[in-house]
């Protein structure tokens, strides 16, 4: 990994990262480095470290060996799960983020209404979590991750539960944010052409503990589309070296 | 127990329950429990005793039939006579008498200066807070039931009343033994009024001995027995006074843990007097007393004594004989 | 599009029940858009409220009366078999004669409303102070080793035990008894809302962190609001608690007025008058039940928001 | 494949707890299955415990001794200020001489037992009907409409007004205690099953739906498990109930030999001993804050299954 | 669709099958028949009612119109979520279905472990769920579900959070089960590679309120592999379908 060139500024700097779980070695010794404005895709394996990684820079847990710097940046995470408040509206939890900056109760309802017309539920903003479907939840808890307003997005299997139209159509939606915000996004997902349509980079991990095994640049012009050849021969390439890795490990 | 199975022939009961409480007032129970004269008397009927912290906890169980017997004070024993409509029970001989009076803070030398206090009795209509609105009406008070007037009467458990004596959150308490002298000797109290003034003959009803009817009707025998065993603790607290205070704070030490202060003790047997005679004429007077400040619904106490098997007692023993009469 | 069918019948469908499926006009028509603009104020207001009313408040109504009917009955078979004497129990007509000539007097009600007013202060001092008790042991751990398990020492500390203390603090006046209730009722408020708190899931509290939540904002925006079934709860229990509490503490001093509902039930007791004590306990049982209906709608209220009540 | 370096180093850093990556020897190779294989033994035994252990009772006193201090601080300056007379405010010094005189006598443990016995036995079976009224009023609609407001109606009852019910049921008898404690702590037990319940997620009910979960089975494995937390939170309430019922309850009867601790305290507050009432207090205090050690483990324990502590 | 041929008998069979959730139609007359030994695709926009779907053959919800009828059998619902127990370990979770199936201890061990072999989490027995990777928790709940030898087998998209290899090991192990079991699977995914490479049929639903729009057929020889281009080739086709579908909602 040769990343040093500094043309822009280092917002995430991991060094020989470790982190265990008691006796159980999650990520070991992970270096990584993702510059101001960079759309960083990472790969691996189930079970591999990726959440945990995510979770190290957003700092919600301390980091067992080596540095992390992010510079004191705001940082946004959008979890693997949903993770709504069921005692608030769906708009309701998308506001949440924006009450807390203490943003008026106008400017939020407006807000709220751009996010959730963004992800595609414009009409269900009154409605609960525990009404809406998987997919539905997953979008929600996108848009409050967006309504953050953080300079670091990070974002773990964004759009696992979603079928593939809905999928590219939020694509679009994220590549123009990214754009628009100037965001730099740490993008964790299992879908191969997902991460090459996006990403500026995409990182492969090893099998637990995880280790930073390649690092794709992915140089093809945007906007790319996800069944264009090159993204799909792209990611024909990395999903051989991803099943070379997980093999190795299957016993 | 006093139930149908128990009743043998002649009247006996195979066992019988009796109730007292332990306060110095009981002091016939304790010392016929120490020094088992009940159950010397009672020879093969079986003396099973319970106590309990208030007249009417006693009264539940005498009615519910847990005991046969208690001894009370006169306050529960009319409740228990009314609620009863006369079916319930009968006293059937005096226990105690005297021991009461109001004592207040320093400073309060006559009635007068008790208007705008704050005087705690025991127990809304009872003996005490009766004898204390009724000597309030004498000398030109009033009180009502509510806490106001002229002198604001507090019901209060007498912990609660000891306790806010000494802080100075009241300014006087009518109250039994011991608490009187304990007010006076504790917490420097002086006693404005001491009840037995107020009484004819000095004496008034603090404490009886009460069975119920049914037991009376089944087991006349073992009630004779029982007051035998009464009247030789009174004897004995007659004639040896010293030794009876010890007995009887051996068994309030056996039932409460601790006994009382040897002051106290001593304060509070100069003020009881402990005799057989139940002074029908101090039951209805404060009964009447009671109705005139309507804290008693009109009630009817006659048949309330049964004091035939007390007097072939006394008899027996050459005593003379006690009287249920009014006056 | 045609719009107008399907949120039309979707609400005929609700009502009728019935198994027939709701079908749109032409297959393959989409009627998502219109639909879910037009639920959305469909349900504010109330629905399909007319019959199903009748039917709901007679569903809660029937056992009730049935439960009531069952206790009446074996009450009055055991006064009929003279299993006790009457004035030791009461048949059910001489209490309710009793009863209807206490809740007739306006001297009760006052003493009602004396009482009412005491329970509710203490209660809402309680909350209060619980709440802060709480939040504050649960957030810093020498504090919870410090005086975390003194919190159940307290709630099982009898009132009268807390009588010398008011009445050293606060000498015989409203606030001793209140101080007695605020003792017995705010460990109670304590307890549910630490352990409510202990019991919040990590992932908000994960996510509560991500948001940036701090300080009074992680409580007002996180803490409370998932901790609220638990704390609903530690209320209930502290309402009974301060009631408890209130009905010791109201011997402690009568303010000069109306007979407050602990004196009256004390006196009840004093007088040996059976029916009169049965009276007081409905009346307090009354009180008890209503105070829970309250209870209770708040929490389906929660319950419903939760998703958990359909 | 090389396995000893992970797992044995693992283990090391974790105690260490330096800052350094854990490296596994060649990058590339793969530690996994060894690791995991040796770290499932190695998590069933105590791990750094010897210095750790210290630390951690260390943490959890201090803090208990500075609020002890601080009470008795506060409390000697009281005395010393001469706010009050000596004999209502008594000094530490006095009632701690006290409390040595009572603990030491052998009557006062006979006592304790007696009451521990009592508050056992009745706590038990108040646990055992509150567990199952709370079972069956969660469980039926008709049954909770009937019976689910009254419980918090019962709670509020004061113990004494039970005492009439008591004696005519259990006459002067240990049952009648038993029964007066109960009927105290059986509604806060049931009340705390039932909130427990009602707050089970629905997925959880949807998953034991689909395994087949039916009548005892589901209680068994789903509902008791799930409303755990909330379950622990009832029983904690429902000891405070059935305690303070219980010091109300041993005046009901006195039997004679060990004096149990409820007329120990009547007594010393008939005494007007303020210094005994302190001692009786205390006593009270450190029964309610061992047995809320108990529940603590209890909670914590459940907690850490549940990934709630780290 | 004309599947009423009746060479094998039928296992789950609706017709005009509607569901509301109040004012909102989730399913709208579904008709679907699914004989015994089948594997059944289904694939939809998000929202559109899958899930709904699966819980009303489980019986978990009620219909709102239509019939729906399984004989009575035995079935298995693999969840969206994995909704482990939380205080149960891994192990207690797979061996609680067994457990109230009366199997004996032994036995019960000896099954829970196969199936922990089966998803690759042999070593994570006496874990709890929370210390377990998004993934991970998918293949318990998957190792639950298999523990419960119904008949009918409903999934969830219980691939959606493992990497592509995972994925393929998984597919092969749940092809062989339903194979030697003679199962039958109503199987929910957004991958349509996914459902090309396992289902005898892949049925595709609309956008709420869900209809069944086209039944594809998948006839390759088993075994499959996902990358083969017959796969691929109908995958393509399948996917312009939907996107289609999808399209014409997203205004
Ligand atoms: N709280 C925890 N306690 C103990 N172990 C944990 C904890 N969280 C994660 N792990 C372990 O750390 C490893 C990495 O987990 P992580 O969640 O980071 O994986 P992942 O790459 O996100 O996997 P997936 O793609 O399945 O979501 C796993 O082996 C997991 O068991
Ligand atoms: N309990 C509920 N109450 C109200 N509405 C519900 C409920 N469950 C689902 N819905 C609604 O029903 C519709 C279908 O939901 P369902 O979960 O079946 O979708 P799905 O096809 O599984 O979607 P996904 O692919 O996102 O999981 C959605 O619009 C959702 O809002
Ligand atoms: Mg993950
Ligand atoms: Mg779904």
């Amino acid at each position: 990994m040769s990343l040093l060139d500094q043309k822009t500024e280092a917002v995430v700097r991991l060094e020989s990262v470790s982190k265990s779980y008691g006796d159980l070695l999650a990520l070991d010794r992970v270096s990584l480095t993702v510059r101001q404005g960079e759309f960083v895709c990472l790969l691996g394996a189930s079970g591999c470290g990726k959440s945990t990684l995510l979770s190290l820079v957003a700092g919600l847990d301390g980091i067992t060996g080596g540095t992390l710097d992010i510079g004191g940046r705001k940082v946004s995470l959008m979890f693997q799960e949903a993770a709504l408040f069921p005692w608030l509206s769906v708009r309701g939890n998308v506001e949440l983020p924006l009450r807390l900056q203490g943003v008026s109760r106008p400017e939020r309802r407006k807000r709220a209404e751009e996010l959730l017309d963004i992800v595609r539920l414009r009409d269900f903003g009154d409605k609960r979590p525990h009404e809406l479907s998987g997919g539905m939840r997953q979008r929600v808890a996108l848009a409050r991750a967006l309504a953050q307003d953080a300079d670091i997005l990070l974002m773990d299997e964004p759009f696992g539960a979603l079928d593939a139209m809905t999928r590219d159509i939020l694509h679009d939606e994220l590549e123009r944010i990214w754009r628009e915000q100037d965001l730099t996004v740490l993008f964790v997902t299992h879908n191969v052409r997902e991460a090459v349509r996006l990403g500026d980079r995409v990182i492969l991990l090893s099998s637990r503990p995880g280790r930073v095994i390649e690092d794709y640049p992915i140089a093809h012009e945007r906007p790319r589309r996800i069944d264009s050849p090159e993204v799909s021969g792209q990611a024909a390439e990395i999903t051989d070296r991803l099943r070379a890795e997980v093999a190795r490990h299957a016993h | 127990g006093g139930d149908d199975e128990a009743a043998g022939a002649g009247g006996e009961a195979s066992s019988i329950r009796l109730g007292y409480f332990p306060n110095i007032t009981h002091t016939p129970a304790l010392i016929g429990v120490n020094k088992g004269y009940f159950q010397t008397a009672l020879g093969t009927t079986k003396l099973e005793t319970k106590t309990f912290n208030a007249g009417p906890a006693a009264i539940e169980a005498l009615f519910s039939g847990a005991i046969d017997a208690t001894y009370i004070g006169p306050n529960p024993a009319i409740n228990g006579w009314a609620q009863s409509k006369g079916t319930g029970l009968k006293i059937i001989a005096g226990s105690t008498s005297g021991g009461a009076g109001l004592v207040v803070k320093e400073g309060i030398t006559s009635p007068a200066d008790l208007k705008g206090k704050k005087i705690a009795t025991p127990q809304l209509g009872n003996t005490q807070d009766v004898a204390l609105r009724a000597w309030l009406k004498e000398n030109g008070l009033n009180a009502d039931q509510q806490g106001g007037g002229d002198v604001s009467v507090l019901p209060q458990d007498n912990a609660t009343a000891l306790q806010a004596f000494a802080q100075g959150a009241i300014d006087g308490a009518w109250v039994p033994e011991p608490n009187l002298s304990r007010l006076v000797l504790e917490s420097k109290g002086k006693v404005l009024v001491n009840e037995k003034d107020l009484w004819p003959s000095g004496l008034f009803v603090t404490t009886h001995l009460i069975v119920t009817q049914e037991f009376l009707k089944k087991n006349p025998a073992t009630v004779k027995k029982l007051l035998q065993g009464h009247l030789e603790a009174l004897d004995y607290i007659e004639k040896n006074n010293a030794e009876a205070q010890t007995a009887a704070n051996a068994q309030l030490k056996a039932l409460s843990g601790k006994p009382l202060k040897d002051d106290v003790l001593a304060a509070s047997f100069k003020n009881l007097t402990f005799t057989a005679d139940p002074v029908a004429s101090s039951l209805y007077t404060s009964a009447k007393h009671a109705e005139d400040v309507g804290l008693l619904k009109p009630v009817d106490l006659k048949g309330i004594y049964d004091l035939g098997p007390l007097n072939e007692q006394l008899k027996a023993a050459g005593k003379p004989e006690v009287s249920d009469a009014a006056a | 599009m045609p719009i107008k069918y399907p949120s039309a019948r979707a609400g005929l469908d609700g009502a009728s029940g019935d198994t027939t499926a709701p079908v749109a006009d032409k297959p393959g028509v989409n009627p998502e858009s219109a639909e879910v603009a037009g639920l959305d104020a469909l349900e504010l207001g109330p629905r399909r409220d007319k019959g199903a009313l009748g039917k709901r408040v007679w569903r809660s109504a029937w056992p009730k009366f049935l439960a009531i009917a069952i206790v009446l009955l074996i009450w009055q078979i055991a006064v009929w078999s003279e299993w006790k004497p009457i004035y030791v129990l009461p048949s059910p007509a001489t209490v309710f004669t009793d009863l209807g000539n206490v809740i007739t007097t306006g001297d009760f009600w006052d003493g009602v409303r004396v009482t009412m007013t005491r329970a509710f202060t203490g209660f809402l001092l309680a909350v209060v102070i619980g709440t802060v008790i709480g939040a504050l042991v649960s957030q810093f751990a020498p504090l919870r080793a410090a005086i975390g398990s003194l919190i159940t020492g307290l709630q099982t500390m009898p009132s009268i035990m807390w009588f010398p203390l008011a009445i050293l603090l606060f000498q015989l006046s409203e606030s001793a008894i209140l101080f007695v209730v605020v003792l017995g009722a705010a460990p109670s408020v304590a307890n549910g809302l630490i352990s409510g708190i202990d019991y919040v899931p990590r992932t908000w509290l994960r996510v509560g962190q991500v948001l940036g939540m701090r300080g009074f904002a992680k409580y007002r925006h996180l803490i409370l609001p998932a901790s609220l079934p638990s704390f609903i709860s530690g209320l209930k229990q502290g309402w009974a608690f301060s009631w408890r509490s209130l009905m010791a503490g109201e011997l402690l001093v009568i303010v000069p007025g109306a007979l407050s509902i602990g004196v009256r039930m004390q006196q009840a007791r004093d007088l040996s008058d059976s029916s009169l004590v049965i009276c007081y306990i409905i009346v307090v049982l009354v009180i008890g039940i209503l105070i829970d209906v309250l209870f209770n709608a708040a929490d389906n209220q929660l319950r419903k928001r939760w998703g958990l009540l359909s």
